[in-house]
């Protein structure tokens, strides 16, 4: 594959300079007519080419599912995408070794789409062309929602680990591990209104971001049907979210006893220090993206201290499946696996749940694969490393419990 | 010199036509991958915009780095437009050639307005304000909520709880999400005929008294307004012009895919700084150069999904590397004597 | 209160914005291109002092003076392998590709490197923050560090130039290259000396930024290199004074814009304003006007 | 009345008086200098004649029309052309298509006849070649037609400059040192050139130079600048022999 690449690369090159060098002035007007010919010639060779690639996907082993992933794992979501690579790969791996899906044996290709829908859509085309079957993919929102309509069109059972909007599961075929938006926004609304958490509320939340702003939009919403007061509520973008001083000091100013943060860790660990810095000591409370905190590199966790966050997983749970998973996740790439490689992991092996329920096997067509397992899925119950119990609408979205940390001498304790 | 334009014209759109003979024949053969299927609309749509950006460097003179939000203005309109009339227009080919003629004019428009204040403006201070414009328009698309119900429109640069729509009401463009559910009506025939169409328009305007016009005032501004050249009117013009292709680009950009977001990625500055790679590799003023720059750059990245983690990095070498190549006096000046080598040894032979 | 407050963190998230546009500044001033490779040189510095100070322990000093020499050496071979060559190109375009590339290619190293996870960087220094006003008003440490330093690199730019015979060359090939190089000043070496010197001071802006703002991933620099260029050129772009004046204008500019008009829009504002004030002021704030002669 | 008449213009650049209180009276088809030494202004009351710079005071009429304070692009619409010290030439573009450029405001057609190619176009392109070729032959560029104006010898660039001013039709024509870097063969084919230009074309012409040879040759009336003023003005002959002029030219 990788070879092939190479080939088609360095031939892709070669003509390619050959005709810049031909088209340089001296020669222009004698040799444009070789240019001309050339052009074509590089065209045609260059998609013939790859059309020959294209041609691999009908000798796909009967023997082996193939299964995609799609994500960032280049570009600043980098992060996202390649968590969920490796845990996928853990998780092919392991059934690999235990003998497969019914089995058969599994293999795992990912792509990246650096956070671009239309680059996505490309990852979703080049893994077709690989002979996908099953994709479990992608890990971000706006490319999910692309590359949804695209599975739809071939009938491909696709379940995504961690694009949370509603859009994303408007297709029968698509189904969803993470909570949807709108479900964590309401969630948090009702664990705050519940356990009496606070009664000044301050938000901050991103406005370029898909996932921030709907959660905003839908615990808002919740939140005044509660009678929860919110006092301060300010955004950030994509391009400037390094700086929360403003946001915070709004929130101050206002009197907020506690701030609701609905967005990632990344930012969080900037919006705890700069809180500690001008000494605002409000509640904490953030949503599943909040998760990995604790494991960020370099992380003073005291900053941490007394924040809630509702999240389906946690890295350092007691139970085994948790344990044996983040040890060797970080065995295999040394870090400590995050939420989205939790909802990875879980992706793959709900796949293989559905497999085994309908007793799908790899020689049949990626329509029939995902009819069959499209079927299957509201039938399921699965325990995993997000939840136990999970269980699917025919819609797509998961059925399972928000679990309420709090965080106390740098680790997660359950709240309930 | 008459005779040359026509026939670098004619040869530009001989290759567009022979490639996409080419490209038919191996998707009826079934020989094309899926890949490049999925390909075959981002590249009309950027060497759409690469054409578009060289009238605006290599003609007009003046250096945007905000073609990208250009492209932006014409996608979410044409979207937007598309998304509002779908139950109205049933023609998906009607409806889809409106949203054309509108995301280019929306663009046009914009970049008619932009323009007037900031063609005053020299150089690399007017790449500068460019770039701010593109930033700003896609932080307004991102907290921008566009609504409809019973009560009529519903406007928002705030959140979508503002809109306040009653119960069934729909909305449109839903901040950072943007739009979703644009049809699906863009296809590789629709973008090919897209780029003729702009090669035609570019090369006959740029080979024209308009044309003259406006490369007077790139070669040499005050000698242009001594011979009573109206600098402001040309400068308009080509501006206007250039951002309209780059809307169009936008529309065919917007209908390709099922949801619409303007992220730093495909909106932001990257993006314009990307669509000048294409035209300063391609060669500044000349469009089959950056047609075919748009298409190798658009592949390459596409062509080392094999190299995975490598990807990237290989490509950003390859990137300099071949600008090295092709704009280094000391490499052109290499190249030449090859060139020189060849010819010497044809003509013995 | 509140606005006092937000205009010492306008000042502090602006004077780091002030140090990166030295940077650009120096190096446009001089080379006349946009090195669009800058801030990814400041993401560079800022792993180099992590990886020397949190994780091989040493202190801050030498940490400090490593990543210095580290991003030095960086930005001279940038100039020398990827930008020298084309310093004669047919046009200027040519060169701000190239650096875009150098951009990806630096982002995409320091991914390989240090991979996508971010990294939370930890201050080397640990000075408690000033409260003033009985508490109400919180002055960080960073904050005050960020300020001064600005200002001494500034003075220190200045008289460099001033006084020292390689800073009158920078001056002389920054007025008219052919010129200065018929007056027998090195042009290569003064162009290479700028980009040492704007290299060196990319490592120190990378540590300030990662210390006021923690958190360090491969596109740290990005949005902050672009950011800063926009308050060099906000300032006049060339004028070191311009650089200090645009950067703390810019981070100004932000925070009330944010403060109080639209947290949502703010970085809407903050370009609408460079854009009014090169309307107004087609040179920014402290550049030179243009004047050609017919 | 004259053709051109000049009141007491001036202009200071950052307090510095560059020109003061200068007038002249151009009749129409005369052949009229402007001299001085380097540094005195004439360049300076070209572009103030030409709309570059606006006067300070002072006025300025062509043909009866008061163009004082107007900008160059309306100063060439109402009829004065110009060639600069420094050629300014469309250089990535060919010498016809330099011309073609002056005759922009002559020849008209719509962008869209353009971009279309309507037949407009076509009949409208086929005269402003025609009418650009008669204008090359009048300088002997005929040959280098398709030939990048970049790439034209320096004597010829000159030329070309003078072909391209005349394509707007001018009433005066403002020649700016043509002379300058040719050598005595091309400069008195310049001479006979200039000479044809007023007879046959009924051209009115003011010219710096600093070619005594040239200016005694065909001018028929001077102006001396000296530090922004009038020294002297009046026939060829008498400014020559003017002592002061002498004075100012050899020094002291």
């Amino acid at each position: 594959m990788a070879f092939e690449n190479w080939m088609l690369l360095s031939r892709f090159l070669i003509q390619a300079s050959l005709l810049k060098l031909v088209t340089s002035k001296e020669v222009i007007i004698k040799k444009r007519v070789i240019s001309a010919v050339l052009a074509a010639a590089m065209v045609c060779g260059l998609l013939s080419g790859c059309g020959g690639n294209g041609g691999g996907k009908a000798s796909a082993d009967s023997d082996t599912f193939r299964i995609g992933g799609i994500g960032p794992v280049t570009g600043a979501a980098a992060i996202y995408g390649s968590a969920v690579r490796n845990a996928e790969q853990i998780a092919v791996d392991e059934i690999n070794e235990a003998g497969g899906i019914n089995g058969y044996q599994v293999s795992l290709q990912f792509e990246d789409d650096e956070h671009d829908a239309e680059k996505s859509v490309n990852a979703y085309n080049s893994l077709k062309d690989w002979g996908m079957q099953i994709l479990a993919g992608t890990v971000t929102t706006t490319p999910c929602i692309a590359v949804a309509d695209k599975t739809a069109a071939d009938g491909m059972f696709e379940i995504t680990p961690s694009a949370s909007s509603t859009d994303v599961i408007k297709n029968d075929n698509v189904f969803q591990v993470c909570f949807t938006d709108p479900n964590q926004g309401s969630a948090s609304a009702k664990y705050i209104s519940d356990k009496g958490l606070g009664s000044k509320i301050g938000i901050i939340y991103d406005s370029s971001d898909v996932y921030s702003s709907g959660i905003y939009a839908k615990f808002k919403e919740e939140a005044a049907s509660l009678g929860l007061e919110i006092v301060s509520e300010s955004a950030f973008t994509a391009d400037s979210n390094t700086d929360f001083s403003v946001q915070l000091q709004d929130a101050k100013d206002a009197g907020a006893d506690l701030m609701f943060l609905p967005f990632y860790y990344q930012q969080a660990a900037i919006v705890l220090k700069q809180a500690k810095d001008m000494g605002f000591a409000p509640a904490f409370f953030g949503v599943d993206g909040m998760d990995g905190i604790l494991t960020l590199e370099n992380f003073d966790t005291s900053l941490a201290e007394g924040v809630m966050l509702l999240t389906p997983f946690a890295a350092d749970a007691s139970d085994e499946k948790t344990q044996a998973f983040v040890a060797k996740y970080n065995e295999k790439y040394g870090e400590t696996p995050n939420q989205f490689a939790a909802d990875a992991y879980d992706a793959i092996y709900i796949i293989k749940a559905a497999i085994e329920s309908a007793n799908v096997t790899p020689d049949m067509s990626v329509e029939e694969i995902g009819t069959a397992l499209k079927g299957a899925m509201p039938s399921i119950s699965y325990d995993g490393l997000t939840g136990s119990g999970m269980k699917w609408e025919a819609t797509g979205e998961v059925n399972k419990d928000p679990k309420g940390v709090v965080i106390q001498n740098g680790v997660y304790v359950s709240i309930d | 010199m008459k005779n040359k334009k026509l026939k670098n014209k004619i040869t530009t759109f001989l290759i567009v036509i022979a490639a996409y003979a080419i490209v038919e024949i191996l998707l009826l053969t079934g020989n094309m991958s899926s890949l490049l299927q999925g390909l075959l609309v981002p590249l009309c749509t950027y060497s759409l915009c690469a054409v578009g950006l060289n009238l605006c460097v290599g003609y007009l003179g003046e250096l945007s780095l905000g073609h990208a939000g250009f492209m932006c203005i014409g996608a979410f309109t044409g979207a937007f437009f598309s998304v509002t009339t779908a139950d109205v227009i049933q023609s998906d080919t009607v409806r889809f050639l409106l949203a054309l003629v509108i995301g280019t004019a929306c663009a046009a428009l914009f970049g008619f307005l932009i323009a007037i204040p900031v063609l005053r403006l020299n150089g690399d201070y007017l790449a500068i304000v460019t770039l701010a414009f593109g930033e700003i328009i896609k932080n307004v698309i991102n907290v921008l909520y566009v609504g409809k119900d019973s009560q009529g429109w519903h406007v928002s640069i705030n959140s979508q709880a503002e809109l306040g729509l009653e119960p069934g009401g729909v909305t449109y463009i839903n901040g950072a999400q943007g739009i979703t559910g644009t049809p699906h009506s863009s296809n590789f025939t629709i973008g090919v005929i897209l780029v003729l169409i702009a090669l035609f328009v570019v090369y006959n305007l740029t080979d024209s008294r308009t044309g003259r016009a406006i490369m007077s005032i790139r070669d040499n501004q005050i000698a242009a307004e001594s011979v009573g050249i109206n600098v402001k009117k040309y400068k308009l013009l080509g501006f206007t012009v250039s951002t309209a292709i780059a809307g169009t680009a936008g529309v065919l950009y917007a209908h390709n895919l099922s949801t619409l977001t303007a992220l730093p990625k495909n909106f932001g500055y990257n993006m314009s700084i990307m669509i000048l790679v294409f035209v300063v590799l391609g060669g500044i003023g000349n469009f089959r150069g950056s047609v075919i720059a748009a298409c190798i750059l658009t592949l390459l990245p596409e062509l080392l999904r094999g190299l995975s983690d490598y990807r990237m990095l290989i490509y950003a070498v390859v990137l300099i590397a071949m600008m090295l190549f092709n704009w280094a006096p000391d490499a052109i000046f290499f190249r030449e004597q090859i060139v020189a080598k060849f010819k010497k040894g044809g003509r013995e032979v | 209160m509140s606005f006092i407050m937000y205009l010492i963190n306008g000042i502090s998230l602006g004077s780091v914005y002030a140090i990166i546009a030295l940077g650009y500044t120096m190096v446009y001033g001089i080379a006349k291109m946009l090195n669009f490779a800058h801030g990814d040189v400041i993401m560079i510095g800022s792993y180099i002092s992590f990886v020397t100070f949190s994780q091989m322990g040493l202190g801050p000093v030498p940490s400090v003076v490593i990543s210095i020499i580290v991003c030095t050496a960086l930005g001279m071979i940038i100039e020398r392998v990827a930008y020298k060559p084309l310093r004669k190109a047919a046009s200027p375009l040519a060169v701000l590709i190239t650096a875009i590339g150098v951009s990806y290619l630096l982002q995409n190293i320091a991914l390989l490197v240090f991979g996508a996870n971010p990294i939370s960087y930890v201050s080397m220094l640990d000075i408690p923050p000033v409260k003033l006003a009985g508490g109400e008003l919180t002055i960080t440490g960073i904050t005050l560090v960020t300020i001064v330093l600005c200002l001494v690199i500034m003075a220190v730019l200045m008289i460099f130039i001033k006084k020292t015979k390689a800073g009158q060359a920078m001056l002389a090939v920054s007025e008219d290259k052919d010129a200065a190089q018929l007056m027998g000043v090195n042009v290569n070496g003064t162009i290479a000396l700028t980009f040492a010197i704007g290299s060196g001071l990319a490592a120190l802006a990378g540590i300030l930024l990662c210390s006021a703002y923690p958190t360090l991933t491969p596109y740290t620099g990005a949005m902050p290199g672009i950011k800063a260029f926009t308050a060099a050129v906000f300032g006049g772009i060339g004028s070191i004074p311009g650089a200090l004046v645009g950067g703390i204008l810019l981070g100004v500019i932000e925070i009330l814009g944010r403060a109080y008009i639209s947290s949502q829009l703010s970085d809407a504002i903050v370009f609408a304003v460079l854009i009014i004030v090169l309307l107004v002021k087609p040179t920014g704030i402290l550049g030179k006007p243009i004047f050609e002669k017919v | 009345m004259a053709l051109l008449t000049v009141k007491n213009i001036g202009i200071s650049f950052g307090g510095l008086r560059a020109v003061d209180k200068f007038s002249v009276e151009i009749e129409k088809n005369e052949l009229y200098g402007l001299i001085g030494p380097n540094g005195a202004g004439k360049t300076t009351v070209f572009n103030m004649l030409t709309g570059v710079y606006k006067p300070s005071d002072g006025s300025i009429m062509i043909d009866g029309v008061d163009i004082t304070g107007k900008s160059n692009i309306e100063v060439n619409q109402t009829g004065i052309a110009r060639t600069f010290q420094n050629i300014r030439l469309f250089k990535e573009q060919t010498v016809l298509d330099n011309v073609k450029i002056g005759l922009h405001n002559h020849y008209k057609y719509s962008t869209i006849d353009g971009v279309f190619r309507t037949p407009k176009y076509k009949k409208v392109e086929r005269e402003m070649d025609e009418r650009a070729m008669e204008l090359l032959k009048v300088f002997d560029l005929q040959d280098e037609a398709e030939v990048l104006s970049a790439n034209l010898p320096y004597g010829k660039q000159r030329k070309l400059e003078i072909a391209r001013a005349l394509a707007t039709e001018p009433k005066l024509l403002l020649l700016d040192e043509p002379a300058a870097g040719m050598n005595p063969k091309e400069t008195g084919e310049l001479m006979q050139t200039i000479r044809f230009l007023r007879d046959e074309f009924d051209m009115t012409i003011l010219l710096i130079e600093h070619d005594m040879k040239l200016v005694s040759g065909i001018c028929e009336r001077l102006t001396v600048l000296n530090f922004g003023e009038v020294l002297a003005a009046g026939s060829t002959s008498d400014v020559l022999n003017n002592p002061e002029v002498i004075k100012a030219y050899i020094g002291e």
